[in-house]
């Protein structure tokens, strides 16, 4: 990437950049959801897109998530690139039944003579005081759906080079967007002074066409001690809380959960023999029992501990109680040691 | 079957509606007065939608049980035209028939006929051009038979057989035909519906010519994708028409359950400020015309129509079902509307083109030209038979191509052959 | 701010409705007759849904501008009765300042005023019984505010502290008081209308004088439960109200996005067979014989109404949200129907019985009140200080008895206490 | 149980009588969803009840999943005890906001005030050529909703006493009915002739009230060579499997998936040191994950075999190829072989 000119981007900044660039290649994708058109998103995601590509290009709905979806397949199955917003992945449930039986199945349903090639871009996890429905994590939802892709970057860089490679892709993407990542990154402490991207080295963002393989994990620390493998907002909260307690951690980010890079896990597993499993999302069903099935499956005689899993509790994601729900360094310490102690 | 006991009244002050007829009760329609003169006005297919308010109360008709077409809705169709109007419907007829039966005979899962309902869809399919993309139900096979979809693949499909363009992974009927316009069928209610509004924004955002025209039963009008089509469909003026097949049943609860007694289901579409149209479903004409003026309006950028055919169901819900439990055996008969087989043969035979020996002729033509095709359909394979459908298939089109987890999967599946 | 390029025009066919003004543009309602002699007749609260449909294109309004009361369905309050409402909107007005205030300074993490929409709430609630639940969005605090709820206890809730009777579970505003017949408030949009009339179902079942009155903003209305609950409630002939509060914009997209451009709310409860009112929100004696008229209607049997509440949303979305950025700063002024608080002002001094002196005193008061009832709140903490919620809490009402995987977490969790 | 009477019944009956029982005792008891009332349900769950009990007790609902979920919420909220019918798993998605986001959180969300004591009843699996819409088995996509229950009975015996649980808990239920087994057991074979629950013993059903307490699993087979986690109809296969290949299995009949009987789960696989699990929904993200999860999170140092998952396809449910889909006796038997000559 020698020549490539970049630009320091905050993660939402990088999104609407990938949103840019694919819409000027291309008019077959638009760009549409609630408050996404004129105002920009109530993140700022598709801030300006209307202005510089026109009202059919990027435009509001209705207040109507299943309404989105279902627009979205049918301009899909008719040829267009739609990338829909859902303002809140709490509020993905109406849609639930167009994602789920429709979007991930047309092409099945037909065998191949219709296909539904839309993206779905929406913001996940806790970290901003929104509650029991502004902080869900329900990507198990959809890992569970044959059909659909579901993936998550944790920087600008990943963000705009895997929204590209989803917008291309020829199956329905779940985009989803940790919102607690959208200005800097975040280490797990509150009350820390907020971190930016600007000068971070994944804030650094090439200009321009440019994608990054779906299913490919990034290795973000080596290490001979433990695996960790996560996503999203835990991924930086791993690799601190980790760098605290002095581990030699072997960390993954996963980057997709669905396609999942399994290579690179059992690899990784093979090597150190202890694996922690980290997602915001409530315990019970979520994401880190399907890694912690594959890992045993795959690795079971390299493992010297269990599996642990770092993950929300199994409640509604609480107001007040926001900081005491997520999994934060303490909860990711008390797992990284016991495993370390462990056998 | 004996007369089944009315439940016991409320005791309670919620109000639950019930038909007028149960098994065991004659089934009397001599309050329904069948509109003869009081088809409204045909308004100008870009009117303001306000002008059609009062069409979504009334009913749109042109055949008269005597046989003469009558009105400003009357599309005067060629005796070619309307010779063909038979031969499709009494196509999709004997192909219902027949499958009926072979599912019978154990030779399919399940079947779903359209009897009673062949002018809405041959009717409708006629008004439309082809290329224009259909997002049916399973009761829109005339669609397909009028568009020369080949009746063998169709039957293919519902045999699960080698010759099943779906490769099995589908229940009998939810056809995929994309090369006639005919959007892959959904075994989940009313889904469909918002998705065809999207594929015409997209027509109108690619500034193409082509329109989307979607349906549903009149009991999936409750889903919330029936709310989301009328609303999308309002705001960006889609090119497209939302027809509603009330066919008074949704398996078997009556169409009161459905949306209450108070309004029609065209009605629906005025308050979303879209043009409403309500039309004798057993009129093949009216189906014609009501058609032939929503596309106009669609194409020209008049926005959406909501349509509703007042038809019956004349058969069971589908093969798993007995209406007898539910509804008087010979509510059929009775129903005032006729059946629109018989009503476009009395407009042929009063026109002088047609007569009672050439529609048993052309009856039996059908017949065994279905018989033909199932034959060789079946040649390829059945459901309790051997369907020859390779079993790998399952594993085929999930993605566009099969991540690694699936092709693990199928190599498992390898160790259970055997 | 400088005024926004208007974005290039659609280049393409489809179409996507834009509001008449944005920042920059000078806001002009000249064209909007506001109805003065137009307000339609008062039917009968049991008549036939149809006579309401003209209702539901038309607006109900009772005070003129100039403050007088005129027409039938003038409820012709006591003076008592208006005083008291003008307390309560003021009362409701002062809180939604204070709140939005103290917001800005960081004791809660959001706040939503109400402001410009308080005789909707206000005039609402004093025409129904306490008892009657109702099934509010977050703009209904003046609901609150009428039946004597805890002003404290409210603030309390929003401040998540240790008077929060919701233990800082919640968002501040999602309120839930039961005893004062005011349902849980839900952060998803929509879903509560069609638990509304779930609710109403069993108050007719258990033959109960009770009925439910739901709420939803005009843009919640594209949710799929707005289809439901009209749906439902007109099915089960459900003993409730529907209202649906226009206030112009949802966030940043104003109405037509909502619903298109080609029918007003209220006219959507006419095609589902429902009795169908829209009233000039700002006019709180409107709001009320709207409101008295939709109850009788359910009390009696005759079952829903949608009543669409014609306003405007002076304020901002929510604390999160600056509404300059998508509208003129000005909007609010140049609305055509003025401020509820005045407009009630200007009828009670035209009455005789208050003065300007008089209102500026009680806002003085309120003001005063609210201070006080804030200042007692917030010493049992607040957000950005110790909120003195304890954290153990968050295990407690998921179930009515902890299982035991969730009892195993509240015990890892005490191990990141040290 | 010395005197109570019983009646050999299958499991449509059963629940129809865990109805009828219910709706005698209790007025609140209201039964709904789509051809319930005077047809009686599609599978004949409800027939009799409407002629019974009143219209105004038992009745049929608009087509609107989301509707028939949203009324219950309401009406429980009031007082009432209502009993929903999805006429099909398939088609509950379009109501998964009212149940995820609404019903399981209500009492959360109030804190109390409000609840929502509902039963949402439904049939799932496949073995009927149902297709890909007739045929699903979504239970992982509720185990991961914290506020909600879950529960499937795999006999008519279970089937009435967990019906009037679930009626009676004070917290919603998801009650899923393996529509495979309404009739008799199925072993897994689907050529060989249909079994009756009549004369079986578990088609011997009390008369009157009796209750299965939530959250207590059944074993089913005593054994030491391995332990095999399973529900609804995969019971069957399991059973008939394990005892073909003359295996000495400990086989537990879970009941209930949330909550679990971790007890009786761990008790179990300590002793054996092996584990399969099975079911019949698609595998990534299925509850076998989450059982994956636990056995080896609370199992570990016990295993000596990677934990074995049998499940169905990552693909829709075909439906040519219903039985190269559905996790039969070949697939349960390579699992028990694999896990049994492992280490
Ligand atoms: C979402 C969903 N809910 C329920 C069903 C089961 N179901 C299939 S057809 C049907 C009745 C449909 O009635 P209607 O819409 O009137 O169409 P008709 O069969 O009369 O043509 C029902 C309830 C389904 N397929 N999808
Ligand atoms: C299901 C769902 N989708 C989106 C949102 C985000 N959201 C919260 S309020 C709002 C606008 C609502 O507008 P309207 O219904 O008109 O009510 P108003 O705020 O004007 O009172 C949106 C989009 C939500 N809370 N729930
Ligand atoms: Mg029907
Ligand atoms: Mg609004």
């Amino acid at each position: 990437m020698a020549d490539v000119k970049t630009q320091s981007m905050t993660m939402i900044e990088a999104i609407r950049d990938a949103l840019d660039v694919t819409m000027s290649q291309n008019s077959d994708v638009l760009v549409f959801g609630e408050d996404v058109g004129y105002f920009g998103g109530v993140f700022r995601c598709t801030a300006g897109l209307q202005e510089k590509h026109g009202l059919h290009r990027c435009f509001d709905t209705p207040i109507s998530e299943g309404g989105i979806v279902g627009i979205a397949i049918g301009m899909a199955a008719n040829g267009l690139r739609p990338v829909a917003e859902i303002q809140f992945a709490d509020y993905i449930y109406p849609a639930y039944d167009q994602i789920a039986s429709e979007a991930a199945r047309l092409r099945y349903r037909s065998n191949g003579d219709f296909v539904a090639p839309l993206t779905i871009r929406t913001p996940v996890g806790g970290g901003i005081y929104g509650g029991q429905t502004h902080s869900q994590s329900p990507e198990a939802l959809f890992t569970h759906i044959a059909g659909l892709k579901t993936v998550i970057p944790s920087n600008p860089y990943d963000a705009k080079g895997m929204l590209i490679e989803a917008i291309e892709d020829n199956d329905p993407v779940l985009f989803l967007e940790p919102k607690r990542l959208y200005n800097g990154p975040f280490y797990g402490d509150p009350h820390a002074p907020a971190k930016s991207w600007k000068g971070h080295p994944l804030g650094e963002v090439p200009s321009g066409h440019y994608s990054v393989p779906m299913g490919k994990a990034r290795k973000i620390a080596e290490g001979d001690d433990v695996t960790i493998l996560t996503y999203g907002t835990m991924v930086w909260v791993a690799e601190a809380t980790a760098a605290q307690l002095g581990l030699s951690a072997d960390i993954l980010d996963l980057r997709a959960l669905l396609p999942l890079d399994l290579d690179a896990i059992t690899e990784s597993v093979k090597k150190t023999g202890r694996c922690v499993v980290m997602h915001e999302a409530t315990r019970t069903s979520g994401f880190g029992a399907e890694l912690a099935a594959q890992v045993q499956e795959h690795c079971f005689y390299h493992l010297e501990a269990p599996i642990e899993r770092v993950t929300g509790w199994d409640t509604p994601y609480p107001h007040a109680q926001e900081w005491a729900y997520f999994p934060g360094p303490k909860r990711v310490a008390n797992a990284l040691r016991k495993i370390m102690d462990a056998a | 079957m004996a007369k089944a006991p009315k439940p016991s009244s409320n005791r309670s002050r919620l109000y639950v509606p019930e038909p007028q007829f149960r098994p065991g009760d004659t089934p009397d329609y001599s309050h329904i007065s069948v509109p003869a003169d009081h088809t409204p006005a045909r308004p100008d297919p870009l009117c303001d939608h306000h002008e059609t308010a009062e069409h979504a109360l009334k009913l749109i008709r042109v055949l008269r049980f005597n046989g003469d077409a009558v009105g400003e809705w009357d599309p005067k169709l060629s005796t070619d035209a309307l010779l063909g109007a038979m031969n499709d419907m009494m196509m999709t007829r004997a192909m219902d028939e027949r499958m009926f039966n072979m599912q019978r005979q154990g030779k399919m899962s399940f079947y779903m006929k359209s009897t009673g309902e062949e002018a809405v869809s041959v009717g409708h399919a006629m008004a439309l051009k082809n290329s224009d993309m259909i997002f049916p139900t399973y009761r829109q096979q005339g669609i397909l038979i009028n568009r020369g979809a080949s009746i063998k693949e169709m039957m293919c499909q519902c045999l699960s057989n080698s010759g099943d363009p779906l490769d099995g992974k589908s229940i009998p009927v939810l056809y995929s035909f994309k090369k006639h316009g005919f959007f892959s069928i959904s075994g989940n209610l009313g889904t469909q519906l918002i998705q065809g509004v999207g594929w015409a924004m997209a027509c109108a955002y690619k500034n193409e010519d082509g329109i989307a025209s979607v349906f549903t039963g009149e009991g999936a009008t409750a889903e919330g994708d029936f709310h989301y089509a009328l609303n999308f469909a309002s705001t960006y003026r889609a090119p497209c028409i939302i027809n509603v097949v009330n066919n008074q049943w949704a398996i078997s609860s009556f169409q009161g359950i459905a949306a209450g007694e108070g309004e029609t289901f065209a009605a629906r579409g005025s308050g979303y400020g879209l043009a409403t149209l309500r039309v004798d479903g057993n009129d093949i004409l009216a189906v014609y015309a009501a058609t032939k003026w929503a596309a106009e309006r669609a194409r020209k950028g008049g926005g959406a129509t909501l349509i509703e055919h007042f038809t019956y169901r004349q058969a069971g819900h589908s093969t798993s079902d007995d209406p007898s439990q539910y509804r008087p055996k010979d509510e059929a008969e009775h129903w005032p509307f006729g059946d629109p087989v018989e009503r476009l043969k009395t407009h042929l035979i009063k026109l002088g083109v047609w007569s009672e020996e050439q529609h048993e002729e052309l009856a039996k033509t059908c017949k065994t030209e279905i018989r033909e095709i199932y034959k060789s359909a079946e040649a390829m394979g059945n459901l309790s038979g051997a369907t020859h459908v390779n079993d790998y298939t399952m594993f085929e089109q999930v993605y566009e191509h099969p991540p690694e987890h699936l092709e693990a999967q199928r190599r498992m599946f390898t160790q259970e052959l055997d």
